[in-house]
């Protein structure tokens, strides 16, 4: 057994606890707490490459205390992993290792809590990936979401930061009881908590009413940490308010972190004994479309630039999710490809616009109209992430879309394609609009929105402001993660390898045999016949389109009022006012409520259907 | 008899999400994500007990005496950790929220915040 | 949603969801029926493998001591957010709270309070002890005995007003105490891997005989560290609390 | 104390009162909940939460976990209430 598993986890952990036994020490170093900091990072992030290079051979199983499983019954607790759980990790500890470093100059004053926080959340997010077992899960899923809260709540001299805090934290409190709930129902039935061994216990039945209500329940935290529609309510508000480098976690791998718990929790435990592929498969395609549109649409007419980002994020979530919802192989390479270029691009565009508001003090679109022109540079990374974002070849994203494509029109989803190449060009289109207004000055500023402005107008004691030049460490960090963007989309044989892997992540047998008895499965069994991944027309065609058309449409949004028939016509994007108003109500209260009725719906439709 | 603690759990669990729709002060509102979570401590060791078993400590009995299931039991004890960790940071923020806001009541705070 | 809006539609995709979730109750094996495998096989060999007679405890330490890891690493968190929440902001007044706890206003302590809370700090201390020092032995282990800790010092603070709670508790060391149990525990882990054993693998000799004090290895030294993890963890967040209570107090005047 | 490691001796507990206890405990915890849930007024709520710990640790005294039941009787019926009781301290201040 490979001890670097263990140590991806604990290494974190015992340096956040370092850190802050020794608090009084680093008062006067801030440098050194900085520095162990990142090395510890990205140590983590090392250890992670490594392990994911050796588990493209087949599962690699850790069990702690040395308690292997006896005749396929497991009486301790596993970390099993595949390249895909791997890589996901591997992603979180990257960008961790960047928010770090660009926290170097960021922070006005910063005490041991904003390192030790940031070290368990990583601790968190790298057990949640790695673990075989339904209740370790349930463990590293609330030490990240314990982590998160706090953050998220780092200046509570503001007003923003404790009610975002408090929004998120309880929402997805809720959503990790009744997961719990869901694990408890299984385990009564089944007796057992390592995931493999649960899938194999409940394959071969039908499916009864304890599957259905377990599944559902174990889903439900997991929905609301991947911020699917209606259960997204506290991703905006807790993205507005928290500090910038955070929110680059937040965005960039977090919410990936719930759909990889959805993905895993079907193909390992559930997905034989609950059966039903097509109705599944239904329900995680509205699922994913209904978050898709929803987060473009609010996320277009957004002029603040944390919550616009925030919203593309539950827009790519959606897409991410629809990804997965054609259960093949291709679709699941496709969406852990997607992951990986939107959480490259995504986490620069977030250390951009810390820079901005470095520089500038605001994030308010508005507001910076044309101010951006000082930052030449930060502008021109920006820029860059945005056509990232709008899948522009050959950045990873477009290769990702693509395949989702593929798969989908395989299996007669061309019109879902259709509608994920729009969001996606509304999202562009958005992100890049205000690279334009903000950094080139094109255009007239989009019309001021009261309230938005207020909120925006609070992010100022978060960072030093007014200063006369953008530290190195500051401008690094996005350079570099938009250059590993571009440089992940041109990897030969990135397809057949990302495919593969899929391929061992959906395969339930080779996964339970490699846990439970020790045979790790050479060449896993696809459940459908591979599909291509090279670079399809089709994939680069649609990666074009939406660059284009986001391209248009930013221009459009720009210069809206100069189209001389249109001079006096309504303002487009502030239609959606009316609905953001209801439903982004801000009361945790309205959030809990709809987090109830999307659950009870889901519920309801598997009911009538899994039979 | 078989169904009534599985009742008592789902109501439980019905009444914490209950108060914490219609709660209109934060602290009020934690007190009840207590109950909702209180439910799963039943619903665990409600799985895992066996009639007539004792409690799973051999000290002072034969071993291989019929006991029940400690593996729920460990996993409540997390659990009750994890709330008292939760309770207590929604409640820095709840102080927090009144020092800024003045008021406890979601409502408010959602309509000050704009 | 307006409140009576709210409340109504709550009412009715709840009373769907608690349904939904009795559908899925039904399909438990009856009550009293527990089916295992995983306990049943635990009771059958944990005393033997473990040496110890708290099979509970030995779940919590050995056959899933890395959950408790985490768990432990959760309470390190909030303690650590609460400080991070509730420390002192820019604008507010510096004083620290130990002058103020001078001059507050709320009544001072009736002598009898400060005599029963002086009486019982000492059965409290030697509790948590037993608690803390017996997890192998009976129901008992770390996180309660560092919980009974804990209150020991809330009864200190009864009798002797917040002056002395500080003085007993600074803030630093406690942060470090804190830290040090949620560490060590950690470390005891890595100590196996030093030896090229699994992570959290049992490194000290078993004893001879289940039950007795120095019997079953790590189990006992992780439950201690817990211990004094959760202890310190607990005064770290009254601390807190009682710090603010005494700021707003000054700051309402 | 004592009463708890009582508890945990085999005790040959007839099943039917055994159920008997059991299902009062049980309404009596599920009463319990509804009432710290009904209690709108917040210090009045902390103290009925406090009677559920109780509650709820006799409940698991009931079904053979002391451990937890020690667990809730420390942190469910007298930490995480004196937590409240300071948090609301503070308010209540600030209020006036």
């Amino acid at each position: 057994m490979d001890p670097l598993l263990a140590l991806a986890v604990v290494i974190p952990l015992i340096t956040a606890a370092g850190v802050s036994a020794l608090t009084p020490l680093f008062r006067a170093h801030r440098r050194a707490l900085d520095s162990i900091a990142i090395a510890a990072a990205g140590c983590v992030t090392a250890l992670l490459v490594v392990i994911m290079t050796r588990t493209v051979g087949g599962e690699q199983v850790y069990w702690f205390a040395g308690f292997r499983p006896a005749r396929g019954v497991a009486i301790g607790v596993a970390f099993a992993v595949d390249p895909l759980s791997a890589g996901l990790a591997s992603l979180a500890a990257l960008l961790v290792t960047a928010s770090m470093v660009f926290s170097w100059r960021y922070f006005r004053r910063v005490a041991t809590y904003y390192h030790a926080l940031m070290l368990t959340f990583l601790a968190g997010m790298a057990g949640f990936c790695l673990t075989g077992d339904i209740f370790d899960l349930f463990v590293w899923f609330e030490l990240m979401g314990v982590s998160a809260y706090a953050l998220t709540a780092y200046r509570p001299e503001e007003r923003g930061p404790v009610q975002g805090a408090l929004n998120f934290a309880i929402t997805n409190s809720i959503g990790a009881y009744l997961s719990l709930s869901g694990i408890g129902l299984i385990y009564g039935r089944t007796g057992a908590l390592n995931m493999a061994q649960i899938g194999r216990d409940i394959a071969g039945h039908r499916p009864d009413g304890l599957v259905v209500v377990a599944f559902v329940l174990v889903l439900a935290g997991l929905l609301i940490k991947s911020a699917m529609v209606p259960f997204h309510f506290w991703l905006p508000d807790a993205h507005a308010v928290a500090p910038t480098p955070v929110c680059v976690l937040f965005s960039g791998v977090m919410v990936e972190l719930g759909l990889y718990g959805i993905a895993r929790v079907y193909w390992s435990m559930f997905g034989a004994g609950l059966g039903h592929r097509a109705v599944i498969s239904r329900l995680f395609l509205v699922l994913g479309m209904v978050t898709a549109v929803t987060g473009a649409l609010f996320c277009f007419r957004e002029r603040h630039i944390k919550r616009l980002l925030a919203f593309s994020t539950i827009s790519h979530a959606g897409m991410f999710l629809v990804g997965l919802s054609w259960l093949t192989p291709l679709g699941l390479a496709g969406a852990a490809a997607y992951v990986l270029g939107h959480g490259l691009v995504k986490a620069a565009l977030f250390l951009c616009t810390g820079i901005v508001l470095h520089r500038l003090g605001s994030v308010n679109e508005t507001w910076l109209h044309g101010r951006g022109r000082r930052l030449p540079v930060t502008g021109a990374v920006f820029t860059a992430a945005a056509l990232g974002l709008a899948d522009l070849p050959p950045f990873a994203t477009y290769l990702g879309k693509g395949w989702i494509g593929d798969t989908g029109a395989a299996r007669g989803g061309a019109w879902a394609t259709a509608v994920l190449i729009a969001c996606s060009v509304l999202v562009g289109g958005a992100v890049l609009r205000v690279a334009g207004g903000v950094f080139y000055g094109l255009g007239d500023p989009p019309p001021e929105d009261p309230d938005m402005a207020r909120e925006a107008s609070e992010e100022k004691s978060e960072t030093e402001t007014g200063r006369q030049r953008t530290p190195l460490t500051m401008i690094m960090p996005p350079a570099v993660l938009v250059a590993m963007a571009l440089a992940v989309g041109l990897l030969p044989r990135l397809g057949p390898v990302v495919e593969a892997a899929a391929v061992r992540f959906q395969d339930q047998a080779a996964y339970s045999a490699a846990v439970l008895f020790h045979r790790p499965v050479a060449s896993p069994a696809a459940p459908y016949p591979a599909e291509g991944t090279g670079v399809t027309v089709a994939a680069l065609l649609s990666g074009a389109d939406s660059t284009v058309g986001a391209l248009i449409v930013a221009g459009l949004a720009l210069y809206w009022r100069r189209i001389p028939l249109l001079r006096h016509g309504i303002e487009p994007d502030m239609i959606l006012a009316g609905p953001v108003r209801r439903f982004q109500s801000g009361v945790v209260n309205d959030y809990v409520t709809w987090i109830v009725i999307g659950l009870t719906g889901i519920g309801a439709a598997l009911a009538v259907t899994v039979r | 008899m078989h169904i009534v603690p599985f009742a008592a759990v789902a109501w439980i669990l019905g009444a914490g999400l209950y108060g914490v729709v219609t709660s209109r002060h934060l602290i009020h509102q934690i007190v009840c994500l207590i109950v909702v979570q209180s439910s799963t401590y039943v619903l665990l060791l409600g799985v895992g007990y066996v009639t007539g078993a004792v409690a799973p400590y051999f000290y002072d009995v034969p071993a291989h005496t019929p006991a029940v299931d400690p593996v729920v039991q460990a996993l409540a004890l997390t659990d009750v950790v994890v709330e008292a960790a939760v309770t207590a940071l929604l409640l820095a923020f709840a102080i927090q929220a009144h020092k800024r806001f003045g008021t406890l009541d979601p409502q408010e705070l959602a309509e000050l915040r704009g | 949603m307006t409140p009576a809006a709210r409340r109504r539609a709550f009412l009715i995709a709840g009373a769907g969801l608690v349904a939904f979730y009795l559908w899925g109750l039904a399909g438990l094996p009856g009550f009293g029926h527990y089916p295992g495998p995983y306990g049943t096989i635990i009771n059958r060999v944990a005393v033997a493998q473990t040496k110890a007679t708290g099979v509970v405890s030995a779940v919590n330490f050995e056959y899933r001591g890395f959950d408790t890891v985490g768990e432990e690493f959760i309470l390190f968190v909030a303690a650590t957010g609460v400080a991070t929440v509730l420390r002192h902001l820019r604008g507010e007044r510096e004083r620290s709270a130990v002058d103020e706890a001078l001059d507050r206003d709320a009544p001072p302590t009736s002598e009898a309070v400060r005599m029963v809370a002086l009486i019982f700090t000492g059965p409290t201390v030697v509790i948590g002890w037993y608690l803390a020092s017996h997890a192998q032995t009976s129901p008992s282990g770390g996180f309660q005995g560092g919980v009974v800790l804990a209150t020991a010092f809330i009864l200190i603070y009864l009798a002797g007003q917040f002056l002395v709670f500080e003085r007993v508790s600074p803030v630093d060391i406690t942060d470090a105490v804190e830290a040090a149990g949620a560490g060590g525990f950690a470390c005891i882990g890595v100590s196996a891997v030093a030896l090229g054993l699994p992570y959290l693998s049992n490194v000290l000799p078993l004893g001879r005989t289940p039950g007795a004090v120095d019997s079953s290895g790590t189990i006992a030294l992780i439950s201690f560290f817990v211990g004094v993890e959760v202890a310190a963890a607990f005064v770290l967040i009254v601390g807190e609390l009682l710090e603010q209570t005494l700021l707003i107090r000054q700051g309402s005047r | 104390m004592t009463g708890i490691l009582a508890a945990s001796a085999p005790r040959p507990v007839t099943p039917p009162l055994m159920d008997v206890l059991q299902v009062a405990v049980l309404v009596l915890v599920a009463a319990g909940a509804t009432a710290v849930v009904a209690a709108r007024q917040p210090v009045r709520q902390v103290i009925v939460l406090s009677g559920y710990g109780l509650l709820l640790a006799i409940l698991f005294m009931v079904f053979q976990a002391p451990d937890v039941t020690l667990s809730e009787l420390t942190v469910g019926a007298v930490v995480l209430p004196i937590l409240l009781l300071l948090g609301l301290a503070k308010v209540r201040k600030k209020e006036e």
